[in-house]
């Protein structure tokens, strides 16, 4: 798709960061709040979806490459299977929550409204699927925005 | 004008719709799923959520802990529809 | 506690998560080089094969590796914990003999999928996706084997049917892939969400998920009648019974060779699903007529499926006589083999009846015909696999596979006409070959349940063999024809892969009585004493 | 000695016989024996690459070669033709469309609802 | 009878997305009825789960051991089946962008193989 007027390219520079902040507040109090790495991921995606619409596929493409965002996606993609293994490694046990109560950190027992030192490997795995979810979204978005930019003009 | 497929057709969705209406006849009260409730799973989780997976966030400690494998299996999911679209958007010509 | 039977313990995670993690790793190995990744790939694929191995073969000599984790030949695995508690909140894997033999289908047909697919795709692009998207279909169809938990089976289902869609669009460039992928990924959604619904039907009941808890508290109201028809109506739309059976050759036809293969052991993953809700979720009022049933379900069930079973065979050799698309006709094939096991396995079901003493016994043929039906599972998969190989290595060599425009192939590709050959003889039932012994099983016990289904069931084989008979005579006999005089032998890597099944195809041939007494029978038991699956959890 | 071979060498047997694919083996090679032997009573007077060996179209002038090979479809002919009936039906079935084969998956779901559930 | 009017809606969600696949002839409808089934097998999911006077199942300063939370797991589930819905969403509709290239029209009635 084409670009827009400037108007839109202001509003969206001003509100994509605020946006962005929301998106990793939501994934970084995944296990303290409702929300979590999936719903924060996709606050972030939705962001970067507005400068894309913003600015145009082909302004975008140019700036950052598809593949780039499935290397992100495999890095979050194996935090989390890797997560799980260290569960298999420390705690004998595939998907073991291995970190809770170890006095390491996000070691604590949540109780009441707690602070965000909780949950063992929780929030650490809301990070890598939050990274996993922007990443891919992002991608497909971009990837399909591209291809019909494409094909509307003709070339295929 | 009504074609000999669309009449089946309209027969069988009637069957359907009686199988969903009575799917819904029988199902327990909304709001009241305790009535039909044996092996209480979710209380379970709601009580020692925050003593086994040390979450205030029962839902996050489903999610992530209790099915954390699910979760994989979703995140591979998304790996998947994004690893299939870029296939299918490819340049062919090396 | 020594590093094996630590080994084995695990397996059961370690079968799904080693494909997961190759898949991962995949596109970032890929940036390296490609005969690397190839041969990551490979490996990584060769471990699972390795590891279903060790998992099936404690799971058969129950305990021979690790004692202390099977009990009477069921292995449990329970994620993010030591042992289930009660409620059954995490989810576990029970992995009892049935199982375990489709799980060993499962390790033989990626293998051969890859090794094939080293030559087979050299020169496309996108190569990084596409060994992606054969891991994750592997580690998919693991999970559909192996799973004990219902909403983890229909994750597992979405993986395989998404990553299968894309595979058979791998040709963009042609038109009728890319519909047929349109196709399957429609219907595999459509019958994957009423497979959720059945799912949430179940756990608004019981407020459980695993599937041993569900069949242990199941009382059979009509929600439950509700569930069971749309389990076992989408789950025979995943699997291709008639007359759902259309988007299978069209999918089976248009996708890679190298694919299809891998697309074989999802559609019997699905078939495997079907016998394990039947049998086991709704074991309880499958065999205990006399205490709760007031009309004979396993009569009514048996009777339909076996309905189904015949429209299935009919139409797939029907067709598959017609056809003039190599590929096409034997997805038609694939279809009527389809519609053998469930022949089988519906007769087996509606034998089921009480004997004069009250007790719900299944009948010596019934019991002979489940054990055809489920040796006819691993035969079909292991010789339409190979035919579908030979057919890619026709397309890889002649870049046709109009049967219309090809002929005398043989005396330019000998070894592939020698595994047609091996895959002709045993696809349709011809001994000395695996074929044989499986549907002479089928035929025997049909023959005693009832002779009009054995003997429809001989002619449609007739009919399959004449199909193939016209392949190989279009195909490979005939005089050479000038457009092809210059066709050479495929690559070694994609003789490697027909040859890896056609041996195997060859053993079990030689064997039979070896395969069916020591996996097929206790996966047959398996099915039939639902109760050890039950109590597992 | 040989023991491991027991399970290898054991019959499948089945409720009204047995199959054992090493004995039909050996029947085939026997079979296949006599049959050569008779083979070897044939016209002795066959020669190669005499005119005996020729194609002969009454007398007409041999095809060339893609027109000597049966396509594909040629075949069974006469079965299609006796089997229109069924195969107008079928062809009907298969039809590529998207909605038919989802309207044959709610077919099949009412049929298992009627039989199943309702009675 | 009354209490279960949102079931009444779930069936009819899935009932309209299953009409929209069978009887649409534009793959877009069909792709917007197979999403229309899966929000109905969702908001079937999410409704088994609901209490009456219940509070999202989240431990705070406020919530006692007596407070009444609803069940965690169908949101779970719910999450799970959403995510799902938009990778086969997406797959799809590429799909479609590759039909239209191949078959310049969106009528299911033209897109199928004709055998020569």
């Amino acid at each position: 798709m084409s670009e827009m007027s400037k108007i839109v390219k202001t509003i969206s520079n001003i509100a994509f960061p605020l946006v962005l902040i929301f998106g990793l507040y939501v994934i970084a109090h995944g296990h303290l709040t409702p929300g979590g790495g999936f719903q924060g991921g996709a606050v972030v995606a939705s962001a970067c979806a507005m400068i894309l619409v913003a600015y145009g596929s082909v302004w975008t493409m140019k700036k950052i490459k598809e593949k780039h965002l499935s290397l992100f996606e495999s890095v979050g993609a194996i935090g989390f299977i890797g997560l799980a293994f260290l569960g298999l490694l420390f705690g004998l046990v595939f998907f073991k929550n291995f970190l809770l109560g170890e006095g390491l950190i996000f070691s604590e027992i949540g109780q009441g409204l707690s602070n965000i030192n909780t949950a063992g490997v929780l929030p650490l795995m809301n990070f890598a699927v939050g990274l996993k979810v922007i990443a891919g979204l992002f991608a497909i978005i971009l990837v399909m925005a591209y291809a019909t930019n494409k094909l509307k003009g003709g070339e295929n | 004008m009504m074609s000999k497929r669309n009449i089946v057709g309209i027969f069988f969705f009637l069957v359907i719709a009686l199988l969903f209406v009575i799917a819904a006849l029988t199902t327990h009260e909304f709001g009241h799923p305790e009535k039909s409730v044996i092996p209480d799973m979710d209380d379970h989780i709601i009580d020692n959520t925050q003593t086994e997976t040390g979450a205030n966030n029962a839902v996050t400690s489903v999610v992530f802990d209790y099915r954390g494998f699910d979760t994989l299996g979703e995140a591979t999911v998304l790996f998947t529809a994004v690893a299939g679209v870029i296939l299918l958007f490819r340049r062919l010509k090396k | 506690m020594d590093f094996l039977a630590t080994l084995v313990n695990h397996s059961p995670a370690l079968i799904i998560a080693v494909p997961l993690l190759g898949a991962f790793l995949t596109p970032l190995i890929g940036k390296i080089n490609g005969k690397v990744r190839n041969v990551f790939v490979i490996l990584v694929v060769a471990c699972t094969s390795f590891l279903i191995a060790l998992l099936a073969y404690n799971v058969f000599t129950n305990g021979a590796l690790s004692a202390d984790a099977v009990t009477n030949n069921i292995q449990t695995y329970v994620f993010g914990a030591k042992d289930i508690g009660t409620p059954a909140v995490r989810i576990a894997f029970e992995v009892d003999a049935m199982n375990a033999f489709m799980a060993l289908i499962a390790a033989i047909l990626p293998l051969a999928a890859v090794v094939y697919s080293w030559a087979f795709m050299k020169d496309e692009t996108g190569q990084d996706k596409y060994y992606t998207l054969i891991l994750l279909m592997t580690a998919g169809m693991l999970g559909m084997m192996l799973t004990g938990d219902m909403f983890n089976f229909f994750v597992f289902l979405e993986i395989t049917s998404i990553a299968t869609a894309a595979l058979i669009a791998f040709r963009i460039d042609q038109k009728y892939s890319v519909q047929a992928a349109f196709k399957y990924i429609v219907i595999s959604s459509i019958g994957a969400l009423f497979v959720l619904f059945a799912v949430a039907l179940f756990y608004g009941q019981y407020n459980a998920l695993n599937m041993a808890v569900i069949g242990d508290s199941i009382k059979y109201t009509m929600l439950d009648k509700i569930a069971l028809v749309l389990l076992i109506a989408s789950l025979a739309l995943k699997t291709g019974i008639a007359p759902m059976h259309m988007w299978l050759p069209e999918a089976y036809g248009r996708a890679p060779s190298s694919v299809t293969v891998v697309i074989i052991g999802t559609t019997l993953g699905s078939l495997y699903a079907m016998f394990r809700m039947i049998f086991t979720v709704y074991g309880k009022h499958i065999w205990d007529l006399g205490k709760t049933m007031a009309l004979q379900l396993p009569q009514l069930l048996g009777i339909l499926l076996v309905a189904l079973a015949i429209l299935t065979i009919i139409l797939g050799v029907f067709m598959a006589l017609k056809q003039s698309d190599l590929k096409k006709m034997i997805g038609f094939a694939a279809v009527a083999e389809i519609g053998y096991m469930l022949l089988a396995v519906g007769s087996a079901i509606a034998t089921i009846s009480l004997n004069e003493s009250g007790v719900t016994v299944m009948t010596s043929a019934g019991q002979m015909a489940l054990k055809g039906g489920i040796f006819h599972v691993l035969n079909d998969a292991l010789d339409v696999g190979l035919l579908f190989l030979v057919a890619g290595a026709v397309y890889f060599a002649a870049k046709e596979t109009s049967l219309n425009k090809l002929g005398g192939l043989a005396r330019n590709m000998k070894y592939t006409t020698v595994f047609f050959l091996i895959g002709l003889f045993a696809v349709s039932g011809l001994p000395p070959l695996n074929g044989f012994a499986s549907k002479l099983m089928i035929y025997e016990s049909t023959y005693a349940i009832n002779p009009i289904l054995s003997i429809a069931a001989i002619l449609c084989s007739i009919l399959l063999l004449a199909t193939f008979v016209k392949v190989f005579h279009s195909v490979f006999l005939g005089p050479k024809i000038p457009k092809f005089s210059n066709v050479k032998e495929v690559p070694k890597s994609m003789l490697i892969g027909m040859a890896i099944i056609a041996v195997i195809i060859i053993f079990i041939g030689l064997f039979p009585n070896l395969i069916v007494e020591n996996i097929v029978k206790p996966a047959s038991e398996a099915l039939m004493n639902y109760g050890l699956y039950l109590g597992g959890i | 000695m040989l023991e491991f071979l027991d399970p290898f060498l054991k019959t499948l047997q089945t409720d009204s016989g047995f199959w054992n694919p090493i004995l039909w083996g050996f029947a085939f090679v026997i079979i296949f024996l006599i049959a050569y032997i008779i083979r070897g009573f044939g016209k002795q007077a066959y020669k190669e690459k005499t005119e005996q060996t020729k194609a002969f179209l009454s007398g007409n002038p041999e095809y060339e070669k893609e027109q000597m090979h049966i396509k594909g479809s040629n075949l069974y002919w006469g079965f299609m033709e006796i089997m229109k009936f069924a195969y107008d039906k079928f062809n009907k079935m298969h039809n590529g469309n998207t909605g038919d084969y989802v309207l044959w998956f709610v077919i099949i779901l009412g049929i298992f609802f009627i039989v199943l559930g309702v009675l | 009878m009354i209490y279960n009017i949102p079931y009444f809606a779930v069936a009819a969600l899935i009932l309209i997305g299953l009409y929209a696949v069978v009887f649409k002839r534009n793959l877009i409808k069909i792709v917007i009825g197979i999403t229309l089934i899966e929000s109905g097998v969702n908001l079937f999911l999410i409704t088994l789960g609901f209490r009456e006077n219940s509070v999202a199942p989240i431990h705070t300063a406020g919530t006692t051991e007596k407070t009444l939370m609803s069940l965690p797991v169908p949101q779970a589930l719910t999450l799970t089946s959403i995510v799902i819905g938009v990778a086969v969403l997406a797959l799809m509709l590429s799909l479609v962008i590759h039909i239209y290239r191949h078959y310049g029209t969106l009528d299911v009635r033209k897109i199928k193989e004709v055998d020569e």
